[in-house]
């Protein structure tokens, strides 16, 4: 299985963005960052006890899901949204939500418009070949409106064209309006509307029959995410474990329990993928949370403890 | 006095197979061909065997679903409920579009730049030459985005042009004699061009839209709607053009027996416009200008013009940059061309008393046209092909609906792109061989 | 040649062409330098000289196809200048044929025959096309007027060159080394046609290398060097006599194999 | 009446008259020659100022010390008193023109890929300039395999293997000859390589499997194919065993860090030396009076040149994987490499068909005269000639290539134009920049296209005489 | 020629060349028909006749430049058949020179001449350079070696190709209008290389219409019309008492002028 093909190879190669700001984009010295990249990161630690074992391989998103498919990467993480016929249909495990997004409208203030029910007749910049062409058709639909749409290829030209007047709305995940929104010279000219027409459960993807290699992908996350739950910080996963008494922390932690040998790695492996990038939180701070320029609230992805979603099975 | 002997039959043998002239083409063809029918099916299995392991089924069922996205320039109706078949339709025409009008910009360009390169005046020709230069060693990709950026960059919006309630209330104070404030608007910033009625925006051109008041309707056939006013116009065209043809002939024949040629540029003008126009006029032809509805009060409402067409930016800019990369080569084309007929052609023409506007049309151009033609095809087959990079500027050709939305929505890239491949197939193939039909009926006659 | 021809070939006293203290320059190339000749109607000049001297230019000149910058040259009375109906007027009463032939490949050798005499001179096509078989017969090739120059010898292509040119019914021809791109069997055919036309008393100048051609028609040689005209005499004298030390010189040169 | 003229004394040559010389009659010539002349001079003038005054300040007033474009709106903006006055923001070039050239290539290695660039040169100038001597051509031989460790690293005993075998092979195919002789070569090629021998029967066996009435019997398929699989892979088990005892070599670099105009060269100039041998097979295929042979390389040839690169892209990143055998999986790039190979090499077809036709029909029967045969004919005769012939177009089909690789962005790949680009973009200190990394990637291009095409003009100029 | 030299162009009762009731059709033109003809080793014969008549294409036959469709060839021993080893034997022992020379012009003259006897024959490299030195210096132009066909006249040009025929050791040499490019200074030297072969006893299959050559060297004049043998005979009948009426025509016309 892909296991095995990635300790062979000694290397995890990711599917990744082209380029979006704060989830995965690669910097002046080449190495990726981004909230997504932590995700990839987290797993090579997990699998080869080294976060730096990865690499990135750009996909676009014509090319994302063949890419995955044909085994040219080992898993995609790069915000795909979890939908019934890319699960089906296109052969995939989509293995688990890392961020609850939903599609918004971004407007200039000066348009005087307040609610996205009000765009009747408006020109919409949206990125092709994504599942929000489809919802912004239906949300119209819906509403008995009509619109023009001018398809995109890509988040920046979006933005561009947008801020130039080429379209009333920019329409596209929340947390990449509010990207788009931080970094704008005059960001108090623009406004996020309130309706979010979609739900957009972007989340790491597999081939689908590989179940363990799956499980794997899946259980890094959630170890990030109960990691979370527990308190449990790059900085202090070290003197917890050793003084944690909770058995859940203690299988976290690889001092109880058998399982690592369950999925084919060792038992440290959550551990490890703590270490090397630190909890959800952390990662989702240091990235993309509300002291980066981006600055979105954590929201729907805080923990299910917090009024959000983000909710991991038991570790055991 | 021919008699023939019959050669003695010789004894097959195996090493004839290659050894012998008669066989052994014979023999390499056919063991290419196995070879060629190996591994082509050799293709077929393996891809039996992917689709298998991947549960996926070939076929192209997913052309009648339900397309769900929209598409910002269309040339047949259609709407998000249209099935993905109509989308491809509407991305190919819209290709067929770009593709069409840039030929024919790029024609004109390229002529015009080539000539021009030839020119005496030394700063149009270095112009020019700049130009060419430019142009043909730049990837066009990048042309495209050059040339789409402003166009969506500079202009007004189109809520420059609304009459806001601040303008009415405005003039309302004027009409009254009152005193406006110093910084009062009374007009919208922006206006429409062409009496009023076409309006020049960042979101592409709103042009003013044929309508008819008095259709002579339509038939379907299946998905298609066909109206019987254009195919009206059409004959009406077709007939004008048919009765120019006789005129321009009868011209000819009274030039061939008298020498002198009748003028006929006025007739010409006549038979070729007055008809169509009768007609239109006849089924009630009108404008539909774009405009934004208004209130009572007069305040412009919405955020667009209803009406009209629009000529997107998008489009506007994918032509235009097509148009211009194109015509660079076709400017190359057109001085090699004019080049290539020597010097000697049209000093014998101008020895024989021909002014150079008829030497020109009499001896150089047909001349060089020979030349031209056949490079100025596969340019043209180029851009064709280059259209395809719409998808940079938001152009939803055929690559953008077919081999992009719907690949991506539907997961079916096999068969999405095998019936793109086969349609840009088609349309290359038509041209390559009107080209080559055009190339045999050419050919200069030589020994 | 005959007794009989030789006595048409008569020349009058009609000025047919006056060139008067003509100066030409390539740029600051001094090529054609104070050139003073008259040609009578009816004379048959032949210009030789070495390459380079200026021969062509010479000829080319008469009808404008290279403008001069100094001087005077009359043509049938009409003065060339810049005036584009004076040139035109030249043109279409001077016929030129040219070392290449320069046929238009396009049109069959008919259609090369009736062009001009159809777009210049206004003649129905019908009328240019009678005249044009005319001069092929003349020519002696009139079985080829509807195929291709490319379909013709050397020999026959320079033969329709000379037919195309006199369907304009001109009264000077101008010849520019007319067989000097021909194999020898065919420079014979071409020389024919030229020694008839000049027994029927046409104003011809020739620039050719062809000492017995000029022996056997030219009524006055022309020797030019260096952009001058340096010797000008009636053949026989030309040849067996010659004045100038370049034009022993030349003569020499081109006689000695 | 004949008037005799002899010149006693040669006039000496004059100048011309003043109105036809020195610079006023150049610009009267040249520039106002007449009315429509004058206005299109004027037009022009006009022209050249309006482009130049918008552009110059631009580029010139740009900023090229800062660390965002906010900084740069800044500077700008404090220049200018914030009038709106707009200027180009070369600070990102500044900080990320390393990746305009090189992708995310390690820094502290780009000696490499630049002396493998410098080497090039060095590699065609035999190819491109006559007066190089012979033995030279050695050097563009075993070029491929020097630039590969270069850009790939690696050990270098695949390198010299690589040098070392098909120099053998070469050698021995030559001492063979003719047809026998190409055939040997590919055989002892594939043998040489890769899990040879196993590879080629078991590719038989599956093209054989593929007929739908034979069976092979799946055990004799493993172990006797597994079995001479083992046992041929002479390249693939030798070069280790060396290198373990000489362990020489280079920091490996993956393909991944490949991006910018280093992309856009090896993919261009990879892809244009491969698809010179199978252009020049297509091309003798299409010249062929085999009507097989020729309608199959026609049919390839139209096939090719009759879709979009763009979908040729498509197929290498997202079919490939459905035509070959399950679990087949390699390198983007590679893929993308091979798919543009075969693009390149429909178009090079073409232009070898054009060297083909312009050689005279006397050098095919001369050499048939000779005895020579046909591959001896086209190895020594006709191919040495055709391609000389054609180099003026093998150039221009290469600019052309290389200008399209930057399409390789639409499916992934960090080209320079939009690839790197959208990376650079996706900072977020730079995101909002548009129009710096166009201009600068354009100005790149323009110059590697101008001069190689201005290249190509002198030859086809120099060619020219050549011939005469 | 002197008579010492007539003597040993002997010619031997051994069959070089047998051709036997020969057709060939270009489609469904009949361009040779049922030749005859039986050559012995020494002889040489030239064969003439008008443009068209199928003389190179006889000639071209003989080393399967061209397939015969009915009848059979055999050339020392060897019948032509499709079978490609009979083809490339006869080659090997049959020398062609062509009307355009057709060197190779990307090599030198050296290269040229030794470029099939190292891959046709196998011959090494240094005997195949020393064997071209002594067929360069026969033909008078060893100091040429190394330059390219490019900077050598047309008489040259066509002096190597001999020599590279010759350095194939042929035991047959066929020439197909050897002369008929050339300028007339240079046929000459072309011409006493083609004498001076002959009299070393070549067997020689000669087109050309250059009688004095025919008269000269031939012992056997062969006459071709419209595809077929119309007459053959020993030089000096045919040319002073030729027998057919189209003979008569043919010679009448080239020694005509
Ligand atoms: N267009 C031109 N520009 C500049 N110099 C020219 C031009 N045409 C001819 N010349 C020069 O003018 C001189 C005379 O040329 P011309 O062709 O009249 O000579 P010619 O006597 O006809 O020689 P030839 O016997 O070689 O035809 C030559 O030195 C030539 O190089
Ligand atoms: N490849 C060909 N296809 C068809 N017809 C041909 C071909 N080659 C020659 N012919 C015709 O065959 C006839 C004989 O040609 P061939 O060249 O043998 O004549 P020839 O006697 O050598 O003439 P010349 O003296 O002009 O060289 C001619 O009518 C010619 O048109
Ligand atoms: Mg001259
Ligand atoms: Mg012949």
């Amino acid at each position: 299985g892909t296991l095995d093909d990635v300790k062979a190879r000694g290397e995890l190669i990711c599917g990744s963005n082209t380029g979006l700001t704060g989830f995965g984009a690669p910097g002046a010295d080449g190495t990726w960052t981004g909230f997504d990249v932590d995700l990839c990161k987290a797993l090579a630690a997990a699998v080869l006890g080294d976060a730096s074992k990865v690499k990135f391989v750009p996909t676009t998103g014509e090319t994302r899901f063949t890419a995955l498919a044909s085994g040219e990467v080992d898993v995609l993480i790069r915000n795909s949204t979890w939908t019934f016929s890319r699960d089906t249909e296109l052969a995939l495990d989509f293995v688990a939500v890392n961020y609850y997004d939903g599609q918004g409208f971004m407007v200039k203030k000066d348009l005087g418009v307040t609610s996205a029910k009000e765009l009747n007749g408006a020109t919409v910049c949206i990125q092709t070949g994504t599942t929000t062409e489809l919802n912004l058709a239906d949300f119209f639909k819906a509403n008995n409106m009509t619109y023009t749409a001018v398809n995109v290829a890509d988040d920046s030209e979006g933005q561009r064209q947008y801020l130039a007047g080429a379209c009333d709305t920019y329409t596209t995940d929340a947390s990449g309006l509010a990207a788009s929104r931080a970094t704008m010279a005059d960001a108090e000219n623009h406004i996020i509307l309130p309706e979010i027409i979609s739900k957009e459960p972007l989340g790491p993807v597999v081939r689908h029959g590989d179940n363990q290699w799956g499980d794997i992908v899946r259980w890094t996350y959630f170890a990030l995410l109960i990691a979370e739950e527990k308190g449990i910080t790059k900085a202090n996963f070290e003197e917890i474990a050793a003084s944690t008494t909770d058995p859940e922390v203690k299988r976290l932690a690889g001092l109880e329990g058998d399982m690592g040998a369950k999925i084919g790695l060792d038992n440290e492996f959550a551990k490890r993928a703590v270490l090397a990038v630190g909890n959800y939180g952390e990662v989702f701070d240091a990235n993309i949370g509300e002291s980066t320029p981006i600055g979105l609230a954590r929201g729907l992805n805080a923990l299910w403890t917090q009024g959000g979603l983000q909710y991991a099975a038991p570790f055991r | 006095m021919a008699y023939a002997t019959e050669t003695p039959k010789e004894n097959f043998r195996l090493s004839m197979l290659i050894y012998d002239t008669r066989f052994r083409s014979m023999t390499i063809q056919i063991v290419v061909l196995i070879l060629f029918g190996l591994a082509l099916s050799w293709l077929v299995n393996n891809t039996i065997d992917n689709l298998a392991a991947k549960g996926k089924t070939f076929n192209y069922n997913f052309l009648w679903v339900r397309a769900g996205y929209d598409i910002e320039q269309t040339l047949i109706p259609y709407t998000n409920d249209s099935s993905h078949g109509r989308a491809l339709f509407v991305g190919l025409a819209n290709t067929l579009l770009v593709a069409f009008v840039g030929c024919i910009l790029a024609t004109i360009v390229g002529v015009l730049v080539g000539v021009l390169r030839l020119s005496k005046n030394w700063l149009v020709a270095r112009i020019m030459t700049v130009y060419v230069e430019i142009f043909r060693n730049i990837p066009v990709l990048l042309w495209i985005l050059f040339i789409y950026v402003p166009l969506t960059e500079i202009g007004p919006e189109p809520k420059d042009f609304k009459v806001t309630q601040p303008m009415i209330d405005a003039l309302a104070i004027e009409a009254q004699g009152g005193t406006l404030p110093p910084d009062a608007v009374t007009t919208p910033a922006a206006s429409k061009v062409l009496f009023d009625t076409v309006a020049i925006t960042k979101r592409g051109m709103f042009m003013p839209k044929p309508l008819l008041e008095r259709p002579l309707g339509s038939f379907s056939i299946g998905d298609f709607t066909i109206s019987f006013s254009v195919l009206a116009a059409l004959a009406v065209v077709a007939a004008s053009i048919w009765v120019n043809a006789q005129l321009r002939r009868k011209a000819r024949v009274v030039q061939e027996t008298t020498g002198v040629r009748p003028t006929t540029w006025w007739k010409s003008l006549l038979i070729l416009f007055a008809p169509l126009v009768l007609l239109l006029i006849a089924m009630g032809f009108h404008l539909e200008v774009p405009a934004f509805p208004v209130t009572e009060a007069g305040v412009s409402q919405g955020f667009n013009f209803q009406g009209g067409f629009t000529i997107s930016a998008s489009l506007l800019a994918l032509t235009v940059a097509l148009a211009l990369y194109t015509g660079a080569f076709i400017a190359e084309i057109v001085r090699a061309g004019i080049m290539a007929i020597s010097k000697g052609q049209s000093e014998a023409s101008f020895a024989l008393g021909l002014r150079p506007g008829r030497t020109m049309s009499l001896v150089v151009l047909p001349q060089a046209l020979r030349v031209i033609i056949p490079p100025l095809i596969s340019q043209y087959l180029n851009l064709t092909k280059n259209t395809s990079l719409g998808i940079a500027v938001s152009y939803l050709d055929l690559r953008g609906t077919l081999g992009g939305i719907t690949l991506n929505q539907t997961g079916r890239e096999l068969e999405c792109m095998l019936l793109m491949m086969l349609i840009y197939l088609t349309i290359s193939l038509i041209i390559s061989v009107g080209m080559n039909i055009y190339n045999q009926s050419v050919q200069l006659k030589a020994r | 040649m005959n007794e009989q021809a030789a006595q048409k070939m008569q020349v009058s006293d009609e000025v047919a062409i006056q060139i008067a203290a003509m100066n030409k320059w390539y740029g600051t190339f001094h090529v054609l330098r104070d050139i003073n000749m008259t040609v009578q109607r009816g004379e048959r000049i032949v210009i030789c000289g070495p390459s380079g001297s200026g021969k062509s230019t010479l000829i080319r000149c008469i009808n404008r196809l290279e403008e001069h910058q100094a001087g005077q040259i009359v043509v049938d009375g009409t003065e060339l200048t810049s005036d584009i109906k004076n040139i035109d007027k030249v043109r279409s009463e001077v016929g030129m044929v040219f070392q290449h032939f320069n046929l238009f490949p396009h049109l069959t050798i008919l259609e090369n025959c009736t062009l001009a005499p159809i777009w210049v001179r206004k003649v129905p096509k019908r009328e240019a096309e009678e005249t044009a078989m005319h001069f092929l017969r003349k020519v002696k090739i009139p079985e080829q007027a509807h195929k291709y120059p490319g379909q013709l010898s050397g020999g026959q292509q320079q033969r329709v060159a000379i037919a195309r040119s006199l369907c304009m019914k001109p009264r000077i021809m101008l010849f520019d080394e007319p067989t000097s791109a021909l194999d020898p069997e065919m420079i014979k055919e071409v020389l024919d046609t030229m020694i008839e036309l000049a027994q029927e008393g046409m104003t011809m100048l020739c620039v050719t290398h062809e000492m017995g051609f000029a022996q056997a028609v030219a009524n006055r040689v022309i020797f030019m060097d260096q952009g001058q005209i340096v010797e000008q005499n009636e053949p026989k004298e030309f040849f067996t006599n010659p004045k100038s030390e370049r034009t022993k010189l030349f003569l020499s040169q081109i006689l000695g194999h | 009446m004949t008037q005799t003229f002899i010149r006693t004394e040669m006039l000496p040559p004059e100048a011309p008259p003043a109105r036809d010389s020195g610079a006023i009659k150049w610009l009267r010539e040249n520039l106002f020659s007449g009315p429509l002349n004058t206005i299109l001079t004027l037009l022009g003038l006009f022209i050249v100022y309006w482009g130049l005054s918008g552009l110059l300040p631009w580029i010139f007033g740009g900023v090229w010390n800062a660390g965002s474009l906010g900084e740069c709106r800044e500077i700008i903006a404090a220049r200018t008193g914030g009038d709106g006055t707009e200027a180009a923001c070369w600070a990102m070039v500044r900080e990320r023109w390393h990746q305009y050239l090189f992708g995310f290539y390690p820094s502290d290695l780009y000696w490499r890929p630049t002396l493998a660039f410098g080497l090039l040169f060095v590699a065609l100038a035999p190819v491109l300039f006559s007066q190089f001597p012979r033995k030279m051509f050695l050097l563009t031989l075993a070029y491929p395999a020097v630039a590969y460790l270069l850009l790939w690293g690696g050990s270098v005993w695949v390198p010299v293997m690589l040098i070392l075998l098909v120099g053998a092979v070469f050698f021995i195919a030559t001492r063979i000859g003719g047809g026998w002789g190409v055939t040997t070569f590919v055989v002892l090629l594939l043998l040489c390589f890769g899990n040879p021998l196993g590879n080629i029967l078991w590719f038989l066996f599956r093209l054989v499997d593929a007929l739908p009435f034979v069976a092979v019997p799946v055990a004799f398929e493993q172990s006797v194919l597994g079995f001479l699989a083992k046992i041929f892979p002479l390249f693939s088990h030798v070069h280790p065993w060396i290198h373990s005892i000489l362990p020489w070599g280079l920091t490996p670099v993956n393909s991944d860090k490949f991006g910018g105009f280093l992309l856009a060269i090896v993919i261009g100039v990879t892809a244009i030396s491969f698809s010179l041998p199978l252009g020049i097979i297509l091309a003798l295929g299409r010249q062929s009076d085999m009507f097989i042979v020729k309608s199959l390389s026609v049919g390839f040839i139209e096939f090719i040149r009759g879709v979009p690169l763009i979908t040729l892209l498509f197929t290498a990143s997202l079919l490939l994987q459905y035509f070959l055998p399950p679990g087949t999986n390699f390198d983007l790039i590679l893929r993308v490499i091979i798919l543009v190979t075969f693009f390149a090499a429909a178009y090079l077809a073409e232009v070898i068909r054009g060297g083909l036709a312009a050689l005279p029909r006397g050098q095919y029967e001369a050499a048939d005269a000779l005895g020579l045969n046909y591959w001896q004919a086209q190895r020594l005769i006709i191919m040495p000639q055709a391609l000389k012939i054609s180099i003026p177009g093998i150039v221009s089909t290469f600019i052309g290539l290389f200008k399209d690789t930057t399409l390789v962005s639409f499916v992934g790949l960090l080209d320079p134009l939009r690839g790197v680009t959208m990376a650079v973009r996706a900072d977020i200190n730079w995101k909002g920049i548009y129009w710096e990394p166009y201009v600068f990637v354009g100005a790149i291009f323009f110059i590697l296209c101008f001069s190689m095409s201005r290249y190509s003009m002198y030859l086809e100029r120099k060619l020219k005489t050549d011939h005469r």
